[in-house]
């Protein structure tokens, strides 16, 4: 079998009926997508095959053989974060980052696929995956932000649409 | 069928590092000839943000560019002490270590621009990487200079350490609880309104709003205060509405070990969260910050029980509030057994959770009369 | 320049969002070995039988454990805050606990570690089990721990938490109304997005470098250091980023055994946990029991709480006493009530461990207080915010065990969500600050109990 | 994990029922979403597997009022398809899992380890679907509800049913997306009137509710019908009680869109 990660392709070893997530992480050593459930329950694993979300842990990997496949890895690079990274670091999207790659992965593929700021349609997309940290408006704000095409201060990030600041007492 | 909705409230209190306190951190800091600063402290970053606050508390405190200082916490070899990630602490107890050793390199690379400017050091202040002479900004010397200086001119490691310990409360009196030290050096506040609806066929609860107000003494990051804080309502949510180990407590069956079977708040149970931030100062924090990661989940549950009586007339003490046991508590209104009794002045809920409707005696909860 | 207060994005936001960030999963170590545990099948049965012989003779399994393999079995998390050991790092005679780990395996893949872990004979005597707090303290209840139901060991080896402050007779005497309730919330999973995982890697000098998930690098390590029983020198901790911990990563689950399973098999050895066992083995918030009755005015003064607190720490005590000192410290919320009588126990169940989580030991009781003056509200009729204004602490006033609160700001807060929620206030609840009482704001038994708020 | 494990990967449906042969030590892998995680736990060490991916058995087809669902068809092809079978699978999972899971997988779930499972089996139990599966007598043609009883020893290989006249479906608004659905209610109504109403979630595969349909002119009365139909059970995301409190509720839902949609 063949898989293409990222633009690289790579003979697999693997049996078709491993997840591809346990092909993209133990035998190519790729580790972006991360293994939270193994059970599709959580969102950490998704990759792009052909441009379209999937959890990796339930693909078999002779599903994805010839396929192109998008890890986090290929989304952007250090000096040339794609538009959706850099929300994710505006926004403060990632608290302890553990489900960020399967968040920003679902959600490029949800942009790719013509979706709007519209914040209902951005929690049906990303509905399947769990964050534990960031009680997600601020992953929502992020994608919401790149389907606007907003450009991004990676200086400083964006106060939250609903908070107000007060001071309470002399300092 | 008929949705009903309500609205409810609580506020809170929360302490801020370990109850009794006892729980050290410590950091180090190194200078590089160029200026760069280098931390060294064992706080681990959860997600809450830590790396970022003792970075920016370090920079803050020295007088350089957020972008001068790295922060290390990836070993035990190179940091040292720190008591861990819990209990409201990686900000307010181990920030104030990471300060304490950011004033100490300060009062250092003084003492040398001193020299170097031959200018009594409590005359110079350090601003944007400049040690300036205060009331004299035409004379200054860069802070990249000054550790230059310090390692190629005097021979000197610019280096800080601190260490913050308040020591452990002990209680002096089993019988009554009295410590004899303040077991906490800050207490949190906040306060939340939930708004809710209930679909009185189903039982299903949604949690449509909450507004919420939290005391933070001082955010030395906002937006990673906000995060905490909307993390927390999320969590607060589960609690109240959803999640449960066991749901047939205090039976075991039926555990779920999957996503789908333990319920954690997905993204379409988000409800409108709205956040108030009150900086207040704290008196022992460091910048004045306290700790709220914690308390962040703790005001919604009452809120939203409160709000489902408001919704529907019926108290449920139990978490969650499920549909069932809101159906359950809806079939109790219509057969009457769901009023208090009372008698005199008492008025008794919950009678048949109670300890008294449980056990065989070797437990009891008795009210003075 | 500014720099604390401002909106700097995260130290590691872009190591975040390019999939960089090395969690203890992605660390990479040739030669590592993979890990499975036997667990107690029984929520509590002697062990009657452990023979790990066929499991060890397999080909490309290095090393099995069992409790006969650990220096010191049984240390207690806390012991510096006086809290015994009372759980065996792997169990001995005894499961306490569905999922309690009994054996270990490191073998060169984790379907040949399973398979092993199937080999080991293991014989159980199931015992009578207790999941239900209130009845641990009835005659015929079964005997779940060796030390009785419930937590012997706080200060002056009291078997309880308790606080008292001024007088509870007094306030019920005097009370127009006594307001009694029962609060149960529910144990809950951390449920971190990294379920439990750890890497040991034994060095050439001797030394084990422990790559953990650890919210408390120093914490954990000094916790191996001493079932090891080596100095701390040998050990080297590698961590500071952990996808997610929420309190359940204080606790030390895996090192430990990893680090033994590396010492036996002299190789690199890796355990990360099924999302099952994290859900179902690892340990939970505690499920609380409450019960609350006030006694109060009939125009919303608290004179006095008497309160019951069982506390269902599962089958070992962990940080439960802990939690529970703290718990009792915030029996009276955000408030100032003068009169209490708290009584709190940690009682044993045959479920997980219970440990820390967001909020210890003060989410319960946030809980409880906050709906219970809800309904005082509701029973007397009042408005639920003016009464908390009314009862809300203020500088000055004392907490449950006497410490002097200086800068309170629960009139702030909650003025502060009246006027957003659009709650109308009458002028003195407006007006209100947490400055010390006085006026209709500081009654008489206040004054009585409190003594004039200058003299602190 | 599945070294062991012999894979057959057909490019036909042809090769497809010559590999399943009996359907003996067999395991049939449609999407892989059910398969694959239960291999990952090691609850299922299949002899043999057979990946269905790549044999061409997806689609759905309209010949007049007739609609036949290949067993591969992914379950998001079904959500623009019209009550109770759009609202249906629209409820299935999340967006990402419906995109990989076949019909004929959810169909021929066993039942549930921690939740039901099979969301779709109800709604294709209203609409009087026909299954055509392969197996030891060779390819046969039944009702789903016999087919039902048999689906995991048998290779399904399309499903086909008519159009309804109006459909319905009404489910547990779930807190989450993750899994399956706890409680749910399909219902249809042909051209002649006559109403076929099926539960999910009230039973370890769909059931279909004939008391109900019985009463089915008295909304309330169709829905305490419906209980003589089912055995609820307990399990992670509900109780018995709380099923038996619901599904009533759930039948008059979709008898009163039924009556609506008319």
């Amino acid at each position: 079998m063949n898989l293409t990660v990222n633009g690289v392709t790579h003979e697999i070893d693997s049996s078709p009926l491993t997840p591809l997530l346990d092909v993209l992480r133990e035998e190519l050593g790729i580790t972006g997508a991360k293994a939270g459930c193994h059970q599709g329950g959580c969102g950490a694993c998704t990759v792009l095959i052909d441009g379209e979300p999937r959890r990796s842990c339930l693909m078999p990997v002779g599903y994805a053989d010839g396929g192109e496949i998008m890890t986090v890895e290929g989304l952007g690079t250090l000096d040339d974060l794609s538009p959706i990274q850099q929300a994710f670091i505006h926004h403060y999207a990632a608290q302890c980052g553990f489900c960020t790659s399967g968040m920003l992965l679902a959600g490029q593929a949800y942009i790719d696929h013509g979706g709007t700021d519209d914040e209902e349609a951005i929690q049906n997309a990303l509905a399947g995956h769990v964050c534990r940290c960031t009680g997600y408006s601020k992953i929502i704000d992020a994608v919401a932000a790149t389907a606007r095409g907003d450009s991004f201060d990676l200086t400083e990030t964006a106060v939250g649409k609903h908070t107000t600041m007060a001071t309470g007492g002399a300092e | 069928m008929a949705k009903h909705r309500g609205k409810g409230i609580a506020a809170i209190e929360y302490p801020t590092g370990m109850n009794q306190n006892g729980d050290p951190s410590q950091a180090w800091i190194k200078v590089k000839p160029d200026g760069r600063v280098d931390v060294f402290a064992g706080t681990a970053d959860i997600g809450n943000g830590s790396k970022t606050i003792q970075t920016q508390i370090v920079a803050e405190t020295i007088g350089v560019p957020y972008d001068w200082v790295t922060y290390d916490n990836s070993n035990t070899d190179s940091s040292p002490m720190c008591t861990g990630t819990f209990a409201s602490r990686a900000t307010f107890v181990a920030g104030m270590a990471a300060l304490k050793a950011a004033q100490e390199v300060k009062v250092k690379l003084l003492e040398i621009a001193g020299k170097e400017l031959e200018i009594d050091p409590s005359d110079l202040e350090i601003i944007d990487g400049e040690v300036i002479a205060k009331g004299a900004p035409q004379t200054k010397m860069s802070v990249a200079d000054v550790a230059g200086a310090a390692t190629f001119g005097h021979g000197e490691l610019i280096t800080g350490t601190g260490a913050q310990l308040k020591p452990y409360s002990t209680i002096i009196d089993s019988e009554s609880g009295a410590v004899d030290l303040p077991p906490h050096s800050a207490i949190s506040y906040a306060s939340c309104a939930a708004e809710i609806e209930v679909d009185d066929e189903t039982g299903q609860v949604r949690i449509l709003r909450l507004q919420q107000c939290y005391d933070v003494g001082r955010a030395i990051n906002p937006t990673q205060v906000e995060g905490q804080i909307e993390g927390g309502a999320m969590m607060g949510l589960g609690l109240g509405v959803l999640e449960n180990c066991y749901p047939y407590y205090p039976g075991v069956e039926h555990r779920g070990g999957m996503f789908g079977s333990y319920l954690a708040p997905g993204m379409e149970d988000m409800p409108q969260i709205d956040t108030i931030m009150i900086e207040n100062p704290s008196a022992d924090g460091p910048y004045g910050a306290k700790g709220i990661g914690e308390m962040a989940n703790n005001p919604q549950p009452p809120a939203i029980a409160a709000a489902v009586h408001d919704a529907i007339g019926v108290w449920i003490t139990e978490l969650p509030i499920t549909p069932e046991r809101v159906l359950r508590a809806l079939e109790a209104k219509e057969a009457g057994t769901s009023e208090p009794r009372r008698k005199g002045k008492l008025v008794v809920f919950d009678e048949e959770l109670s300890v008294n409707a449980v056990s065989s005696g070797g437990m009891r909860f008795e009210v003075p009369a | 320049m500014k720099v604390v207060g401002a909106r700097i994005p995260r130290y590691d936001g872009t190591a975040h969002v390019t999939g960089r960030t090395t969690y203890v999963d992605d660390v990479r170590v040739p030669g590592t070995l993979w890990t499975k545990a036997l667990r107690s099948p029984h929520h509590h049965a002697a062990i009657t039988k452990l023979d790990t012989s066929k499991a060890e003779a397999m080909e490309g399994v290095h090393a099995v454990i069992t409790w006969k393999d650990v220096p010191l079995l049984e240390y207690g998390h806390l012991a510096a805050l006086g809290i015994p050991a009372d759980e065996p790092l792997l169990a001995k005679d005894e499961v306490r606990y569905l999922g309690q780990p009994i054996a270990l395996v490191a073998a060169e893949n984790e379907d040949l570690a399973a398979e092993a872990v199937s080999r080991i004979e293991v014989g159980f005597e199931e015992r009578p089990a207790l999941f239900d707090v209130r009845q641990a303290f009835d005659a015929e209840a079964p005997e779940i721990h060796h030390e009785g139901n419930w937590y012997k060991h706080f200060e002056e080896e009291m078997d309880r938490r308790q606080i008292r402050k001024g007088d509870i007779k007094w306030a019920f005497d005097n009370a127009d109304t006594i307001v009694q309730g029962v609060y149960r919330p529910a144990a809950i999973e951390h449920a971190p997005i990294e379920t439990q995982v750890c890497q040991v890697v034994p060095e050439a000098n001797g030394r084990l470098t422990i790559y953990s998930c650890t919210q408390a690098l120093y914490f954990s390590m000094g916790v191996v250091a001493a079932h090891l029983q080596v100095p701390l020198n040998k050990l080297k901790v590698v961590g500071g980023t952990t996808g997610g911990g929420f309190g359940g990563k204080v606790d030390t689950a895996t090192e430990t055994m990893c680090s033994l399973l590396a010492m036996k098999s002299g190789r690199p050895v890796k355990w990360r946990w099924t999302r099952e066992e994290e859900f179902l083995c690892s340990s939970t918030r505690a499920p609380w029991h409450m019960e609350i009755a006030d006694a109060v005015t009939k125009d919303g003064w608290i004179l006095g709480r008497k309160m019951l607190t069982l506390h269902d720490s599962g089958a070992y005590s962990r940080f439960s006493p802990y939690g529970l000192t703290k718990h009792s410290f915030h029996h009276t919320g955000a408030y100032t009530i003068p009169n209490l009588e708290f009584d709190g126990y940690v009682v044993y169940t045959n479920r997980t461990p219970t440990t820390a989580m967001r909020g210890f030991g003060v989410t319960s009781v946030s809980f409880a207080v906050e709906t219970h003056m809800s309904r005082i509200a509701d029973v007397l009729g009042l408005d639920p915010i003016e009464i908390r204004l009314k009862n809300a602490n203020r500088i000055g006033d004392t907490s449950p065990n006497g410490i002097v609160y200086t800068d309170p700001s629960t009139v702030l807060t909650i003025q502060t969500m009246a006027e957003t929620t659009g709650h109308e206030l009458p002028a003195d609840y407006r007006t209100m600050t947490s400055e010390p009482r006085s006026g209709d704001l500081l009654p008489e038994h206040l004054v009585a109990q409190l003594g004039n708020p200058e003299e602190h | 994990m599945d070294a062991a494990t012999e894979v057959y990967m057909p490019g036909s449906e042809e090769e497809a029922i010559a590999a399943f042969g009996d359907g003996t030590d067999i395991v049939v892998v449609g999407g892989g979403t059910i398969v694959v995680p239960e291999m990952s736990y090691r609850r299922l060490q299949p002899a043999k597997a057979l990946m269905l991916g790549r044999a061409g058995m997806a689609g759905i087809r309209r010949e007049g009022s007739r609609v036949t669902i290949g067993a591969t068809t992914r379950v998001a092809e079904l959500a623009d398809l019209p009550s109770p079978l759009g609202p249906c699978a629209s409820n299935v999972a999340d967006i990402e899992i419906r995109a990989q899971a076949t019909v004929g997988g959810n169909i021929c779930a066993g039942s549930g380890n921690e939740a039901p499972r099979g969301d779709l089996q109800g709604a294709f139990l209203a609409l009087g679907a026909t299954v055509r599966s392969a197996g030891a007598e060779g390819v046969a043609e039944e009702s789903l509800e016999d087919f039902l009883p048999k689906r995991r020893k048998r290779l399904l290989l399309d499903i086909s049913f008519d159009e309804p006249a109006a459909g319905a479906f009404a489910g547990l608004d779930r807190p989450h997306t993750h899994d399956y659905t706890a409680l749910a209610v399909s219902g249809a109504r042909s051209a002649d009137g006559t109403i076929r109403l099926a539960a999910t979630g009230a039973g370890g595969s769909g059931t279909r509710l004939p008391s109900a349909e019985a009463a089915a002119a008295d909304f309330e009365a169709g829905g305490q019908a419906a209980l003589g139909d089912v055995t609820p059970h307990d399990d992670a995301i509900a109780s018995a009680w709380y099923r038996t409190k619901v599904l009533p509720v759930l039948v008059r839902r979709v008898l009163t869109e039924l009556k609506e949609s008319a």
